[in-house]
C-alpha cells in the first residue's frame, strides 16, 4: 500500500512532474510498466535460453548415451538429473510465468484499459526485484555442493527432503527456496494486475469492452492467487525438513509423502490454466485483428475461460492416479477431469467460428496464432488419454505425457509468447519486423517442434518412462527403431534451437533498422493502438483515451474502414 | 521520480483501489493458512495421542493472547473511526497503542515457546509440535509485518496525510486476528 | 490393438482391456479431432482475404451460427461419457477389485533395486522358506499373484509394461495389487518414479514361467533358503499387517 | 470512504465485549469435558467470533459483492483440498493399502503403551519397536 493518494482524487489534479529522470531510474530501477515489462520478458527470455541448453544437453545424452556433449561434457546421472529438473521448473516458473503474465500483463494491461501506470508502481518493481533474485537463486544451486536439485520438478519426498537420499543437500533447498521467492513476486504481481484491470480502467470501459487478453491475465492472476497458498505452506514444511529435520513429510516419523503431492498438485494444476489463459488471450486479439472479425461469443469465451478455471480446482489428483492415492477417489477425478474437455472444446470450437466468414491474412503473429490453435488442439485430446484413469495405469510417468504436456506448454510458454511478440513489436519499439524473416523462423520452429514431440508419443505408448538419463539399460527400449526416433528428435531439437537464432536476428536488426511503425499498423481497435509507439511515460501524454465501444468491432457493417477503434466517438 | 500515475485515483470497480488490493492480499493469505491448517487438521484427526500432545500447551496464555489481539484490533478500529473524522493524531496514537498490542502479542509468545523448548518440546520432537511452531510462526510473521507497516502508517497520518492508509492496515491487521481466533482453538483449548 | 505394434507382448490378463480403453479413446477422441482439423484448416484456405470483399460481421450471439456450437457438445459429451465409464471399469478392476490370490510376492523397493520376495513351497509369505532375489521377479504362467508393495527409502514405481501394470511405491505405506501373466518369457521391469540417482539404474527383469518350469524352481530354490536359513529382510512391518 | 462513518466509537467497544464473552465461554467450555460441547464451544465461538469481526471491525459487509463471494470461493476451495487429500492423508488405511506405522501408533496409543508425554515416542518409534518381532 506504499503509493496510494486520497480516493475520489479527478484525474486532471493528479499531474506528472515532467523533470528528467536519471538511467538507473529509467532502466535499473524503472517504476514505469512497460519498462518493468521489458525487464521480465528479457530475463525470461534469457532463462529460456538456459531451460533450451539443458534440454539439448539431456537430448543429446538420450540420442547418443555416454557421448561427450559439446558445450555441458558427459552427462552423468546426478547431471542429468539436475538438468531434467531444472528445465521443467526453468521453463514453467521463469519462463512461461514472467514472459506470459508478468511481461504481457505490466506492458499490455495499462495500455489497453487506457491507464497511464500500473496503480502499484513501487509494488509492481519489488515483485520484478524479487523475481530476478529467485531467478538468481535457481541458477545459484548448479554452483553449491552437491549440484543442483535433481528430484524432478515436482519434488516429490522424501527424495527432496533428504540429502542423503537426493545427494544434493543445499541443491534442493535452493531449488524451493527460488520457486517460494517466485511465487511471492508473482502474487505481489498478480494483485497488481487484478487491481489496475479492476480499478483503473478507461472512462466509459465497461467489463465487457476489455480486450480479451487483459481478462485472461486478470482470470489467470486470479487463479494463481487462489491455488499457490497451500503450496507456499507446503515450501515452508519441506524447507523444515530438510534444514531443522521436522518430519512433516516423512513417515517414519509420523509424516506423509502424499501430502505434500496434494499441496503441489493443489497448485500445479491450475497453474497449467495460469499460463494457458494468457496465450489464449493473446491468440484470441491477433486472431481478431487479422481475420478482421468480430470475436465469436466474447462472452461465450470469457465464461469457459472461468469455468475451465475454477473446474481447474477439482481435477488436480489425476496427476497422481498411480502415485498411491485411495484409488476411489481416481474414479472422481477422473470424471472432473473429462469435465474440463467441455469448456476447453468450447473455447477451440469459438476460436475456430471466428474465422468463419473472416478475412484472413496469415501474417507472422498470424501464423503463429494459427499455429498456436492446432498444436494446442493436439496438447488438449492427449490429454484425454491420461485424465482416463484405466488407461493412466499403463501411461502414467512415460513419454507420452511428456509429449502431451509438451504439446500444451510449448504452445502456451513459446508460439503464444511469438504471437504476441511479434503482433506487439511495433509498439513495444517502433519498427515493423521483417516478415519473411518472421515466417523463416516460423517453419523452422514450428516443423521440428512437432518431430521432436510426435515420436516421444510413439516412445512413451511402447512403455518409455520419463527421467531414466540411459534406455539402453532396458533391453525393451533399446531396440534400434525406438533409437533412431531418439535420434530424430534430438535432431530436430537442434534445429529448432538454432533457428531461434534467426529470430534474435531479426527482432535486433528490426530494432535498430527496420521501417517504422506508425501508431496504429495493424488497424486494430484496441486502446494501446491510440498511443506512440513505442508509448512515452504516461502513454498518453496529451490526456487519457475515453472508451466507447467493445474491444472487436472489426468490419462494422455501418462502416467504410473495416476497424472502429475503441476511442473513436460514435 | 514521477507523481503517482492517473491509475491510482480511478476506482471504476466501485472500491477505492487500496481497499480491493487488501481484500486480494487477504484472499491469498487465507488459501496458505488454510493449507497449513488443513494439513494439521489432517493429521491430528488422524492421531488420538495428539490429543494428549496437545494437552501440553498452556490455555491461559493462549487465552492471554486473544485478549491482547482482540484488544489491539479495537484500537485498530477504532483509530480508523478517527481517521475518518479527519483526527490524524488520535488515528496515530490509536494504531501505536494496536503496535503495542502486537509486540505484547509477540512478547507473550516468546515467553511461552521459550518455556515449551527448553522442556523439551521443540519444533522436532513430533509432527504436532512441528505443525504448532509452524502455524503458529508464520502467523507471527504476520504480526510483525503488520506492525511493521503499522509504524510507517501512524507516522504519515500524525501529519493529518494518507489517512485511508489507516483503514487499510486496519482491515489487515483484523484478519491477521482472525487467523488467530482459528489457531486458539485448535492449537490450545481443542483436546 | 495399437499397443500391441509397440509393446513385445500384452501379458497380463487385464492387459488387453488397456490396450482396447486406448483404441477405444484413440477413435473417440481422433474423430472431432479430424473434424476440427478439418474445419480449421478449411476456414482458413476459404476466407483468405481478397481485396475488395469485407469480412462478415458475427457477434456470436446469432441462434443460427451458436446451435453449431452447441450442437457440436453433444456428440464431445456422449465420447467423454463413454471413456468414462469405461476407465472407471478397467480402473476398478485393475486396482480397487482384489480377485482371490492363488499366490503372493512381496516387492520391496530402495535406492537402487528390487528385492522380491516369493512364496516359497508353502506358498505362504513370511515363512522361512520364502525365495528372496534381487532384481529378478519370478511367477508362473495363468496364477493370480498378489504383490505387497513397499519402499525402504523414497518413492519407486513398480511398471512392468507388459503387464500394462504401474503402482508407486510409498515409504511407510504397504500397497496390494495383483497380477496374473498369461504369456511366458522374459520381461522389463522398471522403475517409473524419480528416485535419485540410480533412478535409470534400476532395471529389473520378469521371468515368467510355465507353472512346471515354476515349481521346479521353487523346489529348488526353497530348499536353498531353508539351508541358509536366510535372516528376514527389513521389513516395514507389512507381515503384521498383512496377517490381520 | 465515509459509508460507515456512522458508528460511534461506542459501537466498536460494545463489539469489543462481545467478543471478550465469547472468549470466555470458548475458554471455560472444555473443562465440561463433553467432547459435543467442546467442539461447539471451541469451534462454533470461533466461527461466531471471526464473522464478528469481519463484519463490524472489516466491514465486509459494505465492500462490494464481489469481496464477499472471493473469500468464500477461497473457503470452498480450502474444504475441497481437504476432502481431496484426507483420504490419503487422513487414513491410516484404504483400499488395497495401509500405513503400517500409523496403524502400529494407534494400538500402542490405545494400549496405552506411549504416553502422550510432552516429546512422548512418536510413531516412528512406536514402530520401530513393532518392526522387531
Amino acid at each position: 500500500m506504499a503509493e496510494s493518494i486520497p480516493v475520489g482524487h479527478a484525474d486532471e489534479h493528479a499531474d506528472h512532474d515532467h523533470h528528467e529522470m536519471t538511467f538507473s531510474e529509467k532502466y535499473i530501477f524503472p517504476l514505469d510498466h512497460k519498462m518493468i515489462a521489458m525487464q521480465y520478458m528479457f530475463t525470461g527470455m534469457f532463462m529460456a535460453l538456459i531451460g533450451g541448453f539443458f534440454s539439448y544437453a539431456f537430448r543429446m545424452q538420450l540420442a547418443f548415451p555416454g557421448m561427450n556433449v559439446p558445450g555441458w561434457g558427459v552427462v552423468s546421472p546426478n547431471d542429468y538429473n539436475a538438468l531434467v529438473t531444472n528445465h521443467g521448473t526453468i521453463m514453467i516458473f521463469w519462463v512461461a510465468m514472467p514472459v506470459l503474465i508478468a511481461a504481457f500483463g505490466n506492458y499490455l494491461i495499462p495500455l489497453m484499459i487506457g491507464a497511464d501506470d500500473m496503480v502499484f508502481p513501487k509494488i509492481n518493481r519489488l515483485s520484478y526485484q524479487i523475481f530476478l533474485l529467485s531467478a538468481i537463486v535457481i541458477l545459484a544451486a548448479f554452483f553449491v555442493e552437491g549440484g543442483a536439485f535433481g528430484g524432478a520438478w515436482t519434488a516429490y519426498p522424501p527424495l527432496s527432503t533428504k540429502a542423503e537420499y537426493s545427494l544434493t543437500g543445499l541443491g534442493s533447498t535452493f531449488w524451493i527456496t527460488a520457486v517460494f521467492l517466485e511465487f511471492v513476486a508473482f502474487l505481489l504481481g498478480g494483485i497488481n494486475f487484478i487491481t489496475t484491470a479492476m480499478n483503473a480502467r478507461a472512462p466509459g470501459m465497461k467489463m465487457w469492452d476489455i480486450p480479451m487478453v487483459v481478462w485472461m491475465i486478470v482470470i489467470a492472476s486470479i487463479l494463481f492467487m487462489l491455488s499457490v497458498g497451500p503450496l507456499l505452506a507446503g515450501g515452508i514444511m519441506m524447507i523444515f525438513d530438510q534444514q531443522l529435520g521436522t518430519a512433516f513429510f516423512d513417515p517414519d516419523r509420523g509424516g506423509d509423502p502424499i501430502l505434500w503431492q496434494h499441496l503441489f498438485w493443489f497448485f500445479g494444476h491450475p497453474e497449467v490454466y495460469v499460463v494457458l489463459l494468457p496465450a489464449i488471450g493473446i491468440t484470441a486479439d491477433v486472431m481478431c485483428v487479422f481475420s478482421r472479425k468480430k470475436l465469436f461469443g466474447y462472452k461465450t469465451v470469457l465464461y469457459t475461460a472461468i469455468g475451465t478455471g475454477v473446474l481447474s480446482f477439482t481435477v488436480w489428483a489425476h496427476h497422481q492416479f498411480v502415485a498411491g492415492i485411495d484409488p476411489r477417489m481416481a474414479n472422481v477425478f477422473t470424471v472432473t477431469t473429462l469435465l474440463i474437455s467441455v469448456p476447453i472444446a468450447e473455447m477451440l470450437f469459438v476460436y475456430i467460428a471466428t474465422l468463419y466468414g473472416g478475412s484472413i491474412t496469415l501474417s507472422t503473429p498470424m501464423l503463429w496464432a494459427m499455429a498456436f490453435i492446432f498444436e494446442f488442439l493436439i496438447g488438449g485430446v492427449t490429454g484425454i488419454f491420461l485424465g482416463a484413469s484405466g488407461n493412466d495405469i499403463y501411461m502414467h510417468d512415460t513419454y507420452f505425457v511428456l509429449a502431451h504436456f509438451h504439446y500444451t506448454f510449448y504452445p502456451i510458454a513459446i508460439i503464444g509468447t511469438y504471437a504476441g511478440f511479434t503482433f506487439w513489436f511495433p509498439k513495444m519499439f517502433g519498427k515493423m519486423m521483417n516478415d519473411t524473416l518472421g515466417k523463416l523462423h516460423f517453419w523452422l520452429t514450428i516443423i521440428p517442434f512437432n518431430m521432436i514431440f510426435l515420436p516421444l508419443f510413439v516412445l512413451g505408448a511402447a512403455g518409455q518412462h520419463r527421467r531414466i538419463y540411459d534406455f539402453t539399460n532396458y533391453p525393451e527400449l533399446a531396440m534400434p527403431w525406438q533409437q533412431d526416433l531418439r535420434v530424430l528428435a534430438t535432431v530436430s531439437l537442434c534445429v529448432m534451437l538454432g533457428a531461434q537464432l534467426i529470430f534474435f536476428y531479426n527482432a535486433i536488426t528490426s530494432w535498430i533498422s527496420g521501417p517504422p511503425a506508425g501508431k496504429n499498423p495493424w488497424n486494430s481497435n484496441t486502446l494501446e493502438w491510440t498511443a506512440a509507439s513505442p508509448p512515452p511515460h504516461g502513454n498518453w501524454p496529451e490526456g487519457l483515451p475515453t472508451c466507447y465501444r467493445g474491444p472487436y468491432e472489426y468490419s462494422h457493417p455501418e462502416r467504410e474502414e473495416d476497424f472502429w477503434p475503441q476511442n473513436e466517438p460514435a | 521520480m514521477s507523481a503517482r500515475p492517473i491509475a491510482t485515483t480511478r476506482s471504476a470497480a466501485g472500491i477505492p483501489t487500496q481497499r480491493l488490493a487488501v481484500w486480494w492480499i487477504i484472499a491469498s493469505e487465507i488459501v496458505i493458512f488454510g493449507g497449513v491448517l488443513g494439513s494439521y487438521i489432517m493429521h491430528r484427526l488422524a492421531h488420538g495421542i495428539w490429543a494428549d500432545y496437545a494437552a501440553n500447551t498452556n490455555p491461559w496464555i493462549g487465552l492471554t493472547n486473544t485478549f491482547i489481539l482482540l484488544t489491539s484490533s479495537l484500537f485498530a478500529v477504532l483509530a480508523h473511526q478517527a481517521a475518518e473524522r479527519g483526527d490524524g493524531k488520535r488515528a496515530a496514537n490509536l494504531l501505536y497503542l494496536t503496535c503495542l498490542g502486537g509486540a505484547m502479542f509477540l512478547c507473550v509468545k516468546g515467553y511461552e515457546w521459550s518455556y515449551e523448548i527448553s522442556h523439551g518440546m521443540t519444533i522436532t520432537a513430533n509432527t504436532f509440535w512441528s505443525f504448532y511452531y509452524t502455524a503458529a510462526g508464520i502467523h507471527a510473521l504476520h504480526v510483525i509485518a503488520g506492525c511493521i507497516i503499522m509504524l510507517f502508517v501512524a507516522e504519515t497520518a500524525k501529519k493529518n496525510l494518507e489517512l485511508h492508509r489507516v483503514e487499510i492496515i486496519g482491515i489487515y491487521w483484523h484478519f491477521v486476528d482472525v487467523v488467530w481466533i482459528f489457531l486458539f482453538p485448535l492449537l490450545y483449548i481443542a483436546k | 490393438m495399437i499397443l500391441d505394434y509397440l509393446l513385445p507382448a500384452s501379458a497380463s490378463t487385464y492387459a488387453n482391456d488397456i490396450d482396447v480403453l486406448f483404441d477405444v479413446i484413440t477413435v473417440l477422441v481422433g474423430i472431432p479431432f479430424l473434424v476440427a482439423c478439418y474445419l480449421f484448416f478449411a476456414f482458413l484456405v476459404r476466407f483468405k482475404a481478397k481485396d475488395g470483399e469485407k469480412a462478415m460481421y458475427i457477434t456470436g450471439t446469432e441462434h443460427k451460427y451458436m446451435k453449431w456450437i452447441h450442437r457440436a457438445h453433444i456428440p464431445i459429451l456422449t465420447f467423454d461419457l463413454v471413456i468414462v465409464v469405461m476407465a472407471v471399469n478397467v480402473w476398478y478392476d485393475v486396482k480397487q477389485n482384489l480377485p482371490e490370490q492363488e499366490s503372493a510376492v512381496r516387492v520391496i523397493a530402495q535406492q537402487w533395486a528390487w528385492t522380491f520376495v516369493h512364496a516359497g513351497a508353502d506358498n505362504t509369505l513370511g515363512t522361512a522358506d520364502d525365495i528372496t532375489k534381487v532384481n529378478e521377479l519370478h511367477v508362473s504362467k495363468d496364477t493370480l499373484y498378489h504383490f505387497k508393495l513397499e519402499s525402504l527409502d523414497v518413492l519407486h514405481n513398480f511398471s512392468v509394461p507388459v503387464f500394462r501394470l504401474k503402482q508407486d511405491a510409498i515409504p511407510g505405506r504397504v500397497i496390494t495389487g495383483w497380477f496374473e501373466p498369461t504369456v511366458a518369457g522374459e520381461f522389463d521391469v522398471q522403475c517409473a518414479e524419480i528416485c535419485g540417482i540410480g533412478h535409470g539404474l534400476m532395471p529389473a527383469r520378469i521371468h515368467i514361467k510355465s507353472k512346471g518350469d515354476y515349481a521346479a524352481w521353487v523346489e529348488k530354490e526353497s530348499a536353498l533358503a531353508l539351508a541358509s536359513a536366510s535372516a528376514p529382510l527389513p521389513s516395514s512391518g507389512s507381515i503384521e499387517i498383512a496377517a490381520r | 470512504m465515509s459509508e460507515h462513518a456512522e458508528h460511534g466509537d461506542s459501537h466498536y467497544v460494545k463489539i469489543w465485549a462481545y467478543l471478550l464473552v465469547l472468549l470466555a465461554i470458548s475458554f471455560v467450555g472444555p473443562m465440561l469435558e463433553i467432547q459435543w460441547v467442546t467442539l461447539i464451544t471451541a469451534f462454533g465461538i470461533a466461527v461466531v467470533k471471526a464473522y464478528m469481526v469481519a463484519v463490524n471491525f472489516m466491514h465486509i459487509n459494505l465492500t462490494p459483492r464481489f469481496v464477499i463471494y472471493t473469500v468464500t470461493t477461497t473457503l470452498v476451495f480450502m474444504l475441497l483440498f481437504f476432502a481431496g487429500a484426507a483420504p490419503d492423508v487422513m487414513k491410516s488405511s484404504g483400499t488395497n493399502w495401509v500405513k503400517p506405522a500409523w496403524i502400529e501408533a494407534e494400538r500402542a496409543y490405545e494400549a496405552g503403551e506411549v504416553g502422550g508425554g510432552a516429546h512422548g515416542a512418536d510413531h516412528g518409534e512406536g514402530h520401530g519397536e513393532a518392526a522387531g518381532h
